[in-house]
């Protein structure tokens, strides 16, 4: 009997209380296994050197080589002005997202007059703005910030947009009998009912604020994990290249992996399908 | 932000590459020298010669080190810039790569390969130069489009035959794998030159500050020369390279502060007319209007303020 | 003093096709009356509800309250829906104070009080996904009660509810109609219910709804099932509800 | 009273139905205002020669070098190009990311398996991975799509995958009463019911597709909008770049709303809010 | 040849604290028998019906069928939901088709036959949100016997719907329960539809739902609400009831 159990998300409470350390410790271990042997199988293919090294390092070189970055410091200068810079640009454009979509996704006025605007912004490239960007605010730190923050901007705020459209509008209605004020509406029906949505967008900026640092550290830096990785193209270091790739994605799943367990805390209430088991 | 005469800030563009404003940047002599007059020092590092440019026009960059083909670029686009002095002939700084044993010996082999080259850059003007001198046609060859850090695994997998390339490729790439140099710029006679160039406007307030500037990086190339060793290692720690790779750069790239010759000029002016030919640029140029060789001629001449 | 509804016509577009669900519903509530409001599932109940509170403006009529015209839902008109429709991401006393704050004492209070009185005890805490239907109706029920409003517009509040928590909260509300004072529409299938709570019952019939007759119910409160007044008078509705219908029932069918 | 009756989103179809054309059209004139406004001040900076040519041209300008565009034929190359490979990348990628998503979000343990390694696939920066792309699909149009499809796979699986997660666990509870075979639960319950969340990761991966243009057009090519930009920046034809933002903010744009349209035509069953008219 | 029925113990967990929702729970009904069950509410009649069907598995305890033990749902089952469940994206018939195709004929026929027992004819092409309460409960009841399982679970079937709507459906429920012989066990809080309909009638208590009584009913179908055997075990069951909760009633109530 128990082992139908955890398919029933009706099971409810009692079966996701008790599962949820094990399942979460064992879901870790499954998780590394594709990981694990991709490295295994490209280890090979550089031992064997079927590959030139200029070209796709082997995953030992590449340790050796992260090894030298910290040993020599310059990785946590790297790392840390990175993770400022993609945190400024995150709050900045995510903040701006929540609140954009928030107001225009309240507003079918505030829709029709921004939302237009927004959407054509969306497409511009980042690489092509950047002399505009140099333009307006210099090299600085604020024009990496901000290009970091147009990216980060449009996940959270369509996503927004779309989870407060997507509100059933019967609880609306509750809401207008029980004379909820504006600032009531947003903080107990509006922000809670596309949280799921909210979340998803953060998860997407979050993302691209990591990603757009390859461009706003093109952009006249000295410093940076995307630095790092153009300055040692520049040079043919491969390695080095994929010691930045691979921060990257550590980081940016590491981050993603902090929003889901946000996303298991704040969205206990759903009652929503957790995925077969079979 | 440096309008006017009172000078809080320079702002000076270096390019990911190996020259002497690096060593000066190490060692902090523009800061040192600036910092008499009350002024400070911000460097900006760029890919290439583009954007340097864009920052020009921006008025948020006063000086950088551009190679040919940018400059004629950014001349063509309106930029207001001046050339103030020659900070490389690049010579022997552009050359097209063969791998070992690929049957490619002469530049007439080159017929109906696949050669790899970033438009706009010094290399494209350069493989254009090789191919005439050859006797053959921009047709004959297939050029490919690509960035010089794209180009570098499709040459090494052999997905092209021959890749027109500037330093520091052509050391790494001779000293790390098996590539040889089919022909570099010493052997068919054609000068790629750097420049140093000054925002225009900030050389009409600040003339003084832009000979400064020449006498300090002056010291700096003097220094390279000087101080081989010392350089090499400083180079190798600074952008974590061999040492091997950074010699032969070296040898390849003699940094220059002189003034701009006539000779010079005369290979610019070939370029600029070449691209337009090309409809690379839309308009035809005088390469010397922003030729300005008064500043560099004072710095060399020196003690005029000291 | 009181509620005027006049509802001309109200008809919804279902796939192209206009289809008038309410037509000429004129009815005249006093202030402190209690109404229910009988008819075929599917006639209108619901929507009606819905135009008084000011939840659907578009229709042609008017509804006035003290001669002011009602546009827009407000505290002043409770509505339980029929159903329930809880905040999911609240938990039971959360969604009876719904935007009101639980840390106000006052407040506090009274949601503790009204969990009391709709039996819920014990349950502040959960989530309206483990709640049973008849809890989430009481939750319900509880939410639009702590607002004391004026007029109170109940959507079939007890249709989820066994017999005895069911007779429990009829009396509930008797008795807080009667204290406070309020206005009370309240919409059933139950004829039974609609006899013991009303003054008046008004009997609505389908496609259109239409008001097919009002009956009075003179009978001093409490009231007992039992006794032949209030059977009497059940029989009477239950032969107008009978007509409203398209077809008719064997004799002793009992309803 | 008929005023109120749009901000009812209970009015039901009747008043949809009325007023939707015109509703569209004007919505449609708002949308433009902002744009108006700022492109008539640019003009008005760019007449008044605030700023130099080279880093902001006037839009009389770059309208100018628009219409030599398309005179020379040279636009409608580069535009038709970019067009066939962003289409192509977006569909492969969003077709794998639509098809991922449904089976990690079908099942838990192809999540746990395979979701970490995706994760940690998303923040690989684009330009990072280009010499591998290279290498491995050479310079052709296969790695410029394959680059593109990598960008867009990710907003698509995202979305659809919480999508999934986020479908109510009583309507799986039907099926599973109903005996659904497991295609019938794809097509009539996840698909429908995550809709509003697919349509949503389209649009965000339509932009991103859109966008990896840029990047994959650096790549070895000598033709598409993104080729146009860049080429067009080494030699400091601000106007020219111009031209090329403005159409991939047009194309975006337009691409965007096709996908609206659809999200209103399918979605017609949803009961939710349409946003506040006052 | 029959349904057994054990559930030793059912709990959830809310907020920590684990709560008993049903313990000995034992039942075995045979084939073609008519169950329902009663209870006060929140006592854990849906909870037992989606243990029953194998929606939720997490139980200390066995359900089998003819000595199969059930462990997930299917056809055979049926399973009518408290809050109808419709999916929100399909038409009426598309919802009551659901996973067949309304384009095969049989299916078609059979569609449109169960549309007009249940009195939808002309709602066809209704989404579920421009049904009113009655009409999805309609629906949902049209859905579960299109597929004729073997045992129908209906939880409140008859919640939302008017008197005389109630009626005819119960009579529909009984005609096809009595032709095609399937075992049906239906959850109710109406104390006179437990006797019109069932063989027998499980009482169940609350905190935690125990079975504390199962009440025969021997009365011949079609069965009259108005004859005094009924009445008498309508009262039987009434007392039994009563006993259920914690609180009694005064005489006379009448419920
Ligand atoms: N949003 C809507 N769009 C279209 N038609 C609707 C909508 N809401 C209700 N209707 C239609 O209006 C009619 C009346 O619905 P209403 O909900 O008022 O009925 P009701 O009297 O409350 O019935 P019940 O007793 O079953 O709850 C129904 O025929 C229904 O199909
Ligand atoms: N998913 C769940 N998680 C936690 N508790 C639950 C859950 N589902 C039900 N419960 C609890 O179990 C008890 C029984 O619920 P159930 O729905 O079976 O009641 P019921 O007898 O059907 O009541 P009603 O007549 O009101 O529908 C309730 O106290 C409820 O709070
Ligand atoms: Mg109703
Ligand atoms: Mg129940």
């Amino acid at each position: 009997m128990r082992a139908v159990s955890s398919s029933t998300s009706a099971a409810g409470p009692k079966t996701v209380a008790k599962q949820k350390p094990t399942a979460f410790r064992r879901a870790w271990g499954k998780g590394f296994i594709l990981p694990v042997i991709i490295i295994l199988l490209w280890q090979l293919i550089g031992s064997l050197e079927l590959i030139s090294k200029t070209v796709l390092p082997a995953p030992y070189d590449i340790l050796l080589t992260f090894r030298d970055l910290i040993a020599s410091g310059e990785f946590f200068t790297h790392l840390g002005i990175s993770i400022q810079r993609a945190a400024f640009g995150f709050f900045l454009g995510a903040g701006l997202g929540l609140l954009l979509g928030l107001v225009i996704g309240f507003s079918k006025i505030a829709e029709d007059y921004l939302d237009p605007s927004l959407q054509m912004l969306r497409t511009v490239p980042h690489l092509a703005v950047t002399p505009l960007f140099i333009l307006w605010f210099g090299f600085d730190e604020l024009s990496k910030v901000l290009l970091i923050a147009l990216g980060a901007f449009f996940p959270v705020y369509i996503n927004t947009f779309s989870g407060i459209r997507g509100v059933d509008s019967k609880l609306f209605d509750v809401a207008r009998v029980l004379e909820f004020h504006w600032c009531k509406q947003v903080t107990k029906l509006i922000l809670p009912a596309s949280l799921p949505n909210i979340l998803l967008g953060i998860r997407l900026s979050l993302g691209v604020s990591w990603l757009g640092l390859v461009v706003a550290e093109l952009m006249g830096s000295s410093a940076g994990v995307g630095y790092m990785i153009m300055d040692a193209r520049q040079f043919s270091q491969t390695d080095k290249v994929f010691v930045g790739i691979l921060i990257f994605a550590a980081v940016g799943k590491l981050t993603d992996s902090l929003v889901r367990v946000l996303e298991r805390k704040c969205l206990g209430w759903r009652n929503s399908y957790l995925g077969n088991h079979k | 932000e440096s309008n006017g005469k009172d000078l809080k800030v320079i702002n000076i563009g270096v390019q990911q590459s190996l020259s002497p404003l690096l060593l000066a940047k190490e060692k902090g002599w523009f800061e040192n020298e600036f910092a008499k007059e009350g002024i400070q020092v911000k460097w900006t590092e760029f890919q290439s010669g583009p954007p340097q440019f864009e920052g020009i026009a921006a008025a948020k960059l006063d000086f950088s080190q551009v190679g040919n083909s940018p400059v004629i670029a950014g001349q063509a686009a309106g930029v207001d810039f001046k050339e103030i002095g020659l900070s490389q002939d690049g010579l022997k700084a552009n050359g097209i790569l063969v791998k070992k044993g690929s049957g490619i010996h002469d530049i007439k082999d080159l017929k109906g390969k696949k050669v790899a080259v970033a438009k706009g850059s010094s290399g494209f003007d350069f493989l254009y130069k090789v191919i005439d001198r050859a006797g053959l046609k921009p047709s004959d060859v297939q050029i490919i489009q690509l960035q010089p850090d794209e180009a570098a695994p499709a040459f090494d997998s052999g997905a092209i035959d021959a890749w027109s390339i500037w330093e520091p490729f052509l050391s790494l790439k001779t000293i790390k794998s098996d590539a040889d140099i089919l022909v570099d710029g010493e052997q068919i006679d054609r000068y790629s030159p750097g420049f140093t160039l000054v925002r225009s406007e900030f050389a009409e307030q600040h003339p003084e500050e832009v000979v400064r500037f020449l006498k300090v990086y002056d010291k700096a190339v003097k220094w390279q020369k000087t101080h081989k060793k010392e350089a090499v290692d400083a180079y190798s720690k600074i952008k974590g390279i061999d040492k091997e790779v950074v010699e032969n750069v070296l040898n390849n790239t003699e940094p220059l502060n002189e003034p701009i010759s006539e000779r010079i000029i005369q290979t610019q002016q070939e370029t600029a007319d070449f691209q337009y030919e090309l409809k690379a640029i839309n308009k035809q140029i005088d390469v010397k209007e922003v030729v300005d060789n008064s500043f560099i001629k004072k710095a060399l001449k020196g003690g005029d303020d000291e | 003093m009181s509620l005027s509804i006049r509802v001309n016509e109200k008809a919804f577009v279902n796939g192209g096709r206009k289809a008038n669900v309410l037509q000429d519903v004129k009815l005249s509530v006093e202030n402190g009356e209690f109404l229910t409001v009988i008819g075929p599932s599917g006639c209108g109940k619901s929507t009606l509800l819905k135009i008084i509170a000011g939840l659907d403006g578009d229709y042609d009529g008017r509804i006035s309250m003290n001669g002011r015209e009602i546009k827009a839902p407000g505290i002043q008109q409770g509505f339980i829906f029929q159903e329930h429709r809880l905040f999911p991401w609240m938990t039971v006393e959360q969604n009876i104070a719904a935007d009101l704050s639980l840390k106000e004492q006052a407040i506090r209070k009274k949601v503790d009080e009204l969990i009391e009185t709709v039996r819920l005890k014990g349950a502040e805490k959960l989530y309206p996904r483990e709640l049973s239907g008849g809890m989430s109706q009481r939750v319900a029920i509880a939410r639009a009660l702590l607002r004391e409003p004026d007029i109170l517009l109940l959507d079939e509040p007890f249709g989820a509810l066994d017999a005895f928590t069911r007779k429990h909260l009829q009396d509930v509300l008797t008795e807080i109609w009667r204290e406070k004072n309020m206005t009370m529409i309240l919409v059933t299938h139950d004829i039974d219910e609609s006899v013991y709570l009303a003054n008046r019952i008004a009997v609505l019939t389908a496609k259109p709804g239409k008001i097919h007759k009002v009956i009075p119910v003179d009978l001093p409160f409490p009231r007992s099932r039992t006794s032949p007044v209030f059977q009497s008078i059940r029989q009477r509705v239950l032969k107008e509800f009978e007509q409203t219908e398209e077809f008719s029932f064997q004799e002793g069918s009992g309803i």
